[in-house]
């Protein structure tokens, strides 16, 4: 089945069996392989993309039912070597350990950020119950969030 | 985590769905967001044959004010209606409700007709539905029905929705004073206890997720109501409460009440 | 996970105990079960196609009648396999009359699963196990009283 | 000219895995590749009739099936550590085959493997495969596998048990003083069995070069050279020399990917038999069912106390799961890293522990972070508070009483404890004394007085902590049964034009090595930190190494990179005194150059690196080159300790603990990066709270696990946790070049006591004076509703 999306502005058009979730289509065919697989129950937001500017979960997502849509993944989201205010935050805050669930974490703070440019320490950390982290204790991460908004204004 | 292999048909009209699912029937999924059905087939725990995707339909997405009622599309999403003016000014309980569900990521993809379609008795807006006495509208081979939210839900994950039939709509009467009360199961955040009341002068209205196999109006705590939160110790009465790994039917009928003291307090 | 239930029947117990251990009977007012093929006395191969929310499968094996007492009680055994995982149910019927021709039915059991199914679905499995008793119930009290 | 230790120097790691080019395991795709997926047991305990693959070769993009019958029957992975049993038999170790033969006993034990050109391929035709199955009965509680009757796990004994173990002082003298003592404070309980969950799944790809006859391994592992040893020495019978193992980025490990798994070398072996490379990467579920599980013990323990609220004695009895087979580490966790712990920083003069180990129908149990000494804490902290509570003491007081003095391992002597090992220096009260002040602990017990006036129920825990880490003296681990070393090895290349590349057998996978090394590397060598790369995790890059787990990297492979740098300056000193026509006497080192002492006459690192390769004027007999690989062995464990405490709110209506504040004093000696160090100790008290509150892996009396997917096996998540408030106190360790103690596992290990205490210390009013971990919301409601009954 053919999909055709934009993927980090760029066009793609593919013949992809249905059951293609779009995460996987990502990594396998893509080679965008920043967009991890954490776990099978839509719960560990590893794989974290932005759909049409908002945050979703490219495992429970089939591939074809993203054809025509923007899609943007954590590749999309530094400017050349520039990295972008979010990821700039992290590095800066020490919001990352093992790094495998930073790039969901990126682009969920994407989305909260969009929506509420001032959040609190607590809708940061409620903005993020979709994702989970198992180094950091989500202090740095939520730091990170928090900094990033003073780093967009 | 792959699905077992499937054909998918993207439906542009809700005719060809019908249609398409009165063909193929038991062997048929209708998909909008999918955040109910797409992580069961991944388990593959779920194998249709067909998935007919309705998200792309048009008219099925809007929130309207129409004779009264707030007409909620079946494929607005969780974040669409929590965010939703209409919703927040006259179905303030809806947009709370929606608020709970999930996490970030699935409000922005699952969508409210899924959601009730699925009848997880886990789900948040069972409760609210039945305590807003919405109409659940409906489309199959034989036509449209307008279902009552308290006819809707008839076990667990069973519906009165025929083979055949797609949830287009949910109309709210508006609701000036409800909340929704909800205590979270710590692992997958769905609702242990989900409690919606809508308070109407002397009288109440309240729903209730979770407990059961299937979402009830606690209508023991309605008749019993006088104005304070002592009502709520009939709120299980009557119902087979359920027990699992998180919280045994003591428990559980526990929550049921606290969390109906806290609504009809609220 | 243990079960129990019980269900008033409108009917008198003789009725219940026949259709109750009916085959045409059975494979009809069961939910799910497509195909009930007699091996032997009261031994038959079962299939059953269970389609419930997040759950779809199709189920083969056996259901067995035990320890008959006429017309008081049974034993029905299923064991039943899956591509998602297996059951194993032992659940015991006790037919009890009431007054107005009403038959009080009690069922007290015990049902397993494994595999992919137990570790989705076990948090469920009690509500599931209301939800199939209710349209069982219902669906058999038709079957009697039609 | 800039130093860096001690600084809070961002990661140089961070870029790549900020923008998507992290490179995971299951990342890499190989030319030619296949996937496998397993066939897995849904029983924990079956005989295997039949099995029928007929189907499933026959499928669409199958390769082949493997069966046990099919060859990887007769290989089985090996377990790395032996713990007899006190009577001096041997401990019973059952073959842990690569696919199940005749039998399975946990459930999602493989029993076949499919492999196919695509990973949805593998898992259709896996379906396919037709096992037949006869169900035993099983057994998972680790007590009740010890009862009379008990199915038995492994049929070539007589009862479960893999071993009985116990250390510290003579039961008898220990019972006596129990007998004696003014005051008894009794714990029954059960340290639940938890999930490690690294975010990403394990992942491994094999690949057989038929040319070369040689083999690559991909993996998601903590020790790339351990488990190449493991493979070819003992799994496989490969040569290791023909064997390279990569791990590039490890998504989070915790204790779970340090072990050899069964999917690793049933991969390899399979790779050489298709003659195709051939990846697998688990699924959440499969991780649920296949990564070992941590803790696990069934506990009863007695505490006695004179009447000034001293310890006299402590006596312990457990019982401790191995699962069905015995992995990697696992006979070592509940024996040398778990009672050598006992003594924790009290001067208790008398200690007994003993630990029965039996095989249970589950996945193996083996080292979760922390790794026995978590499960040592919780039992001394809980016995500790609870025995304030009886006693009337203010459990701050009582951990004042009993703390062993204060000693710096140089001056004063290392304390030897009742349970072998020699504590290396510490100073423990100043923590407690910290934390104290940073809660406003008189300020909290007024407060809490208050609240409960008003019906809300506030609590303080408080929990302090030592442990062992610093992975070990080879020398003492060996005489503990370790069937390997424990050294670690450092190599240093400095390049010609003065650059420099460290080779570390440590692994990162979180840690930031690439970071802190470096920040010690440059400030010993007085260069940039941009001239000192680190390199990890490639066998063929390193020369050898023992991994990264229990809290060793720094502190061992640290040491043994400082070896190595010390050679470097030695060689380096020669080099420069030739160039400088000056004895090496007469010079010294300092900010990246030698000079002669007392005169202005030098010459930088860079030239000395340069004259070491061109070696046209130079020292005569000297060899040229400035490379030089080293192994350090410590010469003790290290011991970090610290002061944990937490405050909650428990809702009276629904029993939900809320965690208020958490304070965390740790001791881990010298710091590097102080921003690391805190990123450590955040995560690891994180996981400590998951324990407390949340976390728990369920088996049902079957066998079957009832947590086995996030939708039921609970862990913290941000909007769970208010920030974690640290602060640290410096002793350092005397024993190694960098008095470094190690900092990973010490949230895990001082954290879960202190919430749990901090639960009971809000109910104790009510008569609440234990409950069960993780202390859910129907835990402690239901604990409230006893007392009140």
């Amino acid at each position: 089945m053919r999909v055709t999306l934009t993927v980090n502005g760029k066009p793609y058009s593919d013949d992809l069996e249905p059951r293609t979730l779009l995460a996987h289509y990502l990594r396998d065919t893509l080679n965008l392989t920043g967009t991890h697989v954490g776990c099978d129950t839509s719960n560990c937001g590893a794989c974290t993309i932005l759909m049409d500017g908002k945050a979703v979960k490219s495992c429970t997502i089939l591939a074809v039912q993203a054809d025509g849509s923007e899609i943007t993944t954590i590749e999309g989201m530094a400017n050349g070597g520039e990295l972008h205010p979010i990821q700039q935050a992290f590095k800066e805050n020490h919001g990352l350990q093992c790094g495998f669930c930073t790039p969901g974490m990126v682009m969920t703070a994407a989305d909260i950020l969009q929506n509420n440019p001032n959040p609190t320490e607590q809708e940061v950390r409620h903005g993020l119950e979709g994702n989970f982290c198992r180094c950091t204790g989500y202090h740095n991460i939520v730091k990170s969030v928090l900094h990033a908004s003073e780093l967009i204004k | 985590m792959i699905p077992a292999k499937f054909d998918y048909i993207k439906a542009t009209s809700l005719d060809q769905a019908i249609e398409l699912l009165a063909k193929h029937g038991f062997d048929a999924k209708v998909v909008a967001g999918g955040h109910s059905l797409i992580p069961a087939m991944k388990l593959r725990l779920n194998r249709p044959a067909v998935l007919i995707d309705i998200k792309g339909i048009e008219g099925l997405d809007g929130i309207t004010e129409e004779g009264g009622h707030i007409v909620v599309g079946a494929n607005c999403t969780h974040n669409q209606i929590a965010s939703s003016e209409l919703v927040n000014q006259h179905v303030g309980i809806l947009a709370t409700t929606a608020r709970t569900i999930g996490d970030v990521q699935v409000r922005n993809k699952g969508t409210i007709g899924g959601s009730l379609a699925h009848a997880d008795p886990a789900a948040d807006y069972p409760a609210t539905v039945l305590a807003c006495e919405a109409i659940i509208e409906v489309l199959g081979s034989n036509g449209q029905r307008s279902i009552p939210a308290v006819d809707f839900f008839t076990g667990m994950f069973t519906t009165a929705l025929e083979d055949d039939e797609i949830i287009t709509a949910v109309r709210f009467p508006k609701v000036a004073d409800g909340n929704y009360q909800k205590f979270y199961q710590s692992a997958s955040r769905f609702a242990v206890v989900g409690v919606a009341t809508v308070k109407n002068g002397s009288s109440v209205k309240v729903g209730i997720t979770g407990v059961s196999d299937s979402p009830y109006r606690a209508t023991a705590v309605e008749q019993a109501y006088d104005g304070t939160g002592s009502a709520a110790e009939h709120a299980v009465d009557g119902v087979d409460v359920m027990s699992d790994h998180f919280a045994n039917a003591e428990y559980r009928a526990h929550l049921a009440k606290v969390m109906v003291k806290k609504g009809l307090e609220g | 996970m243990k079960i129990s239930g019980k269900h008033i029947i409108e009917a008198p117990v003789e009725a219940v105990w026949q259709k109750i251990l009916d085959p045409a009977v059975l494979e009809r007012v069961t939910p799910g079960i497509d195909q009930l093929e007699k091996l032997a006395a009261d031994r038959y191969k079962a299939i059953a196609d269970i389609r419930m929310g997040p759950v779809k499968g199709r189920f083969t094996g056996s259901l067995a009648i035990e320890d008959k007492v006429a017309p008081e009680s049974c034993t029905i055994v299923l064991d039943q396999k899956s591509k998602i995982g297996n059951v194993k149910a032992s659940i015991t019927l006790k037919l009890v009359p009431l007054a107005d021709h009403q038959t009080a039915v009690g069922y007290t059991g015990e049902a397993r699963m494994s595999g992919m199914l137990a570790r989705m679905g076990q948090r469920l499995l009690g509500g599931v196990v209301s939800t199939l008793a209710k349209q069982f119930f219902s669906a058999f009290e038709k079957e009697v009283n039609g | 000219m800039e130093t860096y230790i001690g600084k809070p120097i961002k990661r140089r790691e961070d870029n790549r895995f900020l923008t998507g080019k992290g490179r995971y395991t299951d990342d890499i795709k190989l030319p030619g590749m296949c996937h496998a997926a397993f066939v897995r047991s849904p029983y924990a305990h079956a005989k295997i009739l039949r099995i029928n693959t007929e189907a499933a070769r026959n499928a669409e993009g199958v390769v082949t099936v493997f069966t046990a019958a099919d060859g990887p029957g007769d290989f089985g992975v090996p377990c790395g550590w032996q713990v007899n049993f006190k009577n001096g038999d041997t401990m019973r170790e059952p073959q842990h085959p690569l696919l199940a033969k005749d039998k399975v006993r946990h459930l999602g034990e493989p029993v076949a493997v499919v492999i196919a050109a695509t990973m949805a391929l593998a898992r259709d035709a896996a379906e396919l495969v037709e096992v037949d199955y006869e169900e035993l009965p099983a057994v998972t509680n680790p007590q009740e596998a010890m009862a009379a009757g008990a199915p038995l796990v492994h049929d070539a004994w007589e009862d479960n048990a893999a071993f009985d173990w116990c250390i510290g002082n003579d039961r008898a003298e220990v019972e006596a003083a129990l007998k004696d003592a003014y005051h008894v404070t009794e714990l029954e309980f059960v340290n639940q069995r938890l999930a490690p969950n690294a975010i990403e799944p394990r992942s491994y790809i094999a690949d057989y070069d038929v040319n070369a006859d040689k083999w690559t391994l991909y993996s998601s592992t903590q020790n790339p050279h351990l488990i190449r040893l493991l493979l070819c020495a003992f799994a496989l019978g490969i040569p290791e020399h023909k064997v390279r193992v990569v791990s590039y980025d490890v998504g989070g490990g915790f204790g779970s990917k340090i072990y050899h798994y069964t999917e690793e070398a049933l991969l390899i072996w399979a790779t050489k038999e298709i003659g195709r490379p051939v990846k697998w990467t688990a699924d959440r579920s499969e991780a649920f069912l296949t990564d070992a599980h941590g803790r696990d013990h069934v506990v009863k323990s007695k505490m006695g106390f004179d009447k000034d609220g001293k310890i006299v004695a402590h006596l312990t009895d457990e019982y401790c799961a191995m699962g069905a087979y015995l992995s990697t580490f696992a006979p070592a966790i509940p024996t040398y890293l778990h009672g050598t712990l006992f003594q924790g920083l009290y001067t208790t003069p008398l200690i007994h522990l003993n630990v029965v180990a039996p095989f249970t129908h589950t996945v193996p149990v083996d080292a979760y972070r922390g790794a026995g000494r978590p499960e040592a804490t919780y039992l001394i902290e809980r016995l500790v508070s609870k025995a304030a509570k009886e006693m009337g003491i203010d459990p701050a007081e009582i951990r004042f009483k009993n703390f062993i003095p204060a000693f710096d391992g140089v001056k004063q002597p290392g304390y030897q404890t009742q349970v072998a090992l020699q504590y290396d220096s510490g100073n423990y009260a100043p923590t407690l004394e910290k934390a104290l002040e940073i809660v406003d602990y008189k300020g909290f017990r007024q407060e809490q007085a208050e609240a409960r006036k008003q019906g809300k129920l506030l609590g303080i825990g408080i929990s302090t902590w030592i442990e062992g880490c610093g992975i070990a003296p080879s020398a003492v681990v060996g005489a503990l049964g370790a069937r390997a070393g424990l050294y670690e090895v450092g190599h240093v290349r400095v390049q010609p034009t003065g650059k420099v590349t460290v080779f570390t057998g440590t692994h990162s996978h979180g840690q930031g090595h690439e970071t802190v090394f470096a920040q010690f590397v440059a400030d010993r060598l007085g260069i940039p930190i941009e001239d000192v790369d680190i390199a990890h995790g490639d066998t063929n890059e390193v020369a050898f190494g023992m991994g990264t787990y229990g809290s060793r990297s720094l502190a061992v492979g640290g040491s043994a990179i400082v070896k190595s740098i010390d050679k470097v300056l030695e060689k380096g000193a020669k080099i420069a005194a030739h160039k400088l026509e000056a004895a090496v006497e007469d010079i010294e080192y300092a900010q990246g150059k030698w000079t002669v002492k007392g005169t202005d006459k030098s010459i930088s690192f860079g030239d000395v690196s340069l004259t070491a390769y061109v070696p046209h004027d130079y020292p005569e007999g000297l060899e040229p080159g400035l490379d030089f690989s080293s192994f350090y062995d410590p010469a003790n464990f290290t011991f970090p300790f610290g002061t944990h405490i937490a405050i909650v709110e428990v809702n009276a209506d629904t029993g939900k603990v809320t965690l208020k504040r958490f304070v965390a004093v740790d001791d881990v000696g010298n710091v590097m990066n102080p921003m690391i160090v805190d990123g450590q100790i955040h995560g690891g008290v994180v996981q400590g709270i998951g324990q407390a509150l949340l976390e728990e892996v369920v088996y049902d009396d079957h066998g079957q696990m009832l947590t086995g997917s996030y939708m039921d096996y609970a862990m913290p998540r941000a909007d769970d946790l208010p920030f974690i408030e640290t602060d640290r106190t410096v002793t350092p360790c005397p024993h190694n070049p960098l008095g470094a103690k190690g900092a990973g596992e010490a949230g895990t290990i001082g954290a879960t006591p202190a919430v749990v205490n901090a639960v009971v210390d809000a109910l104790h009013h009510l008569g609440v004076d234990d409950i069960q971990m993780p202390l859910t919301p129907q835990r402690v409601w239901a604990a409230m509703q006893n007392v009140q009954r």
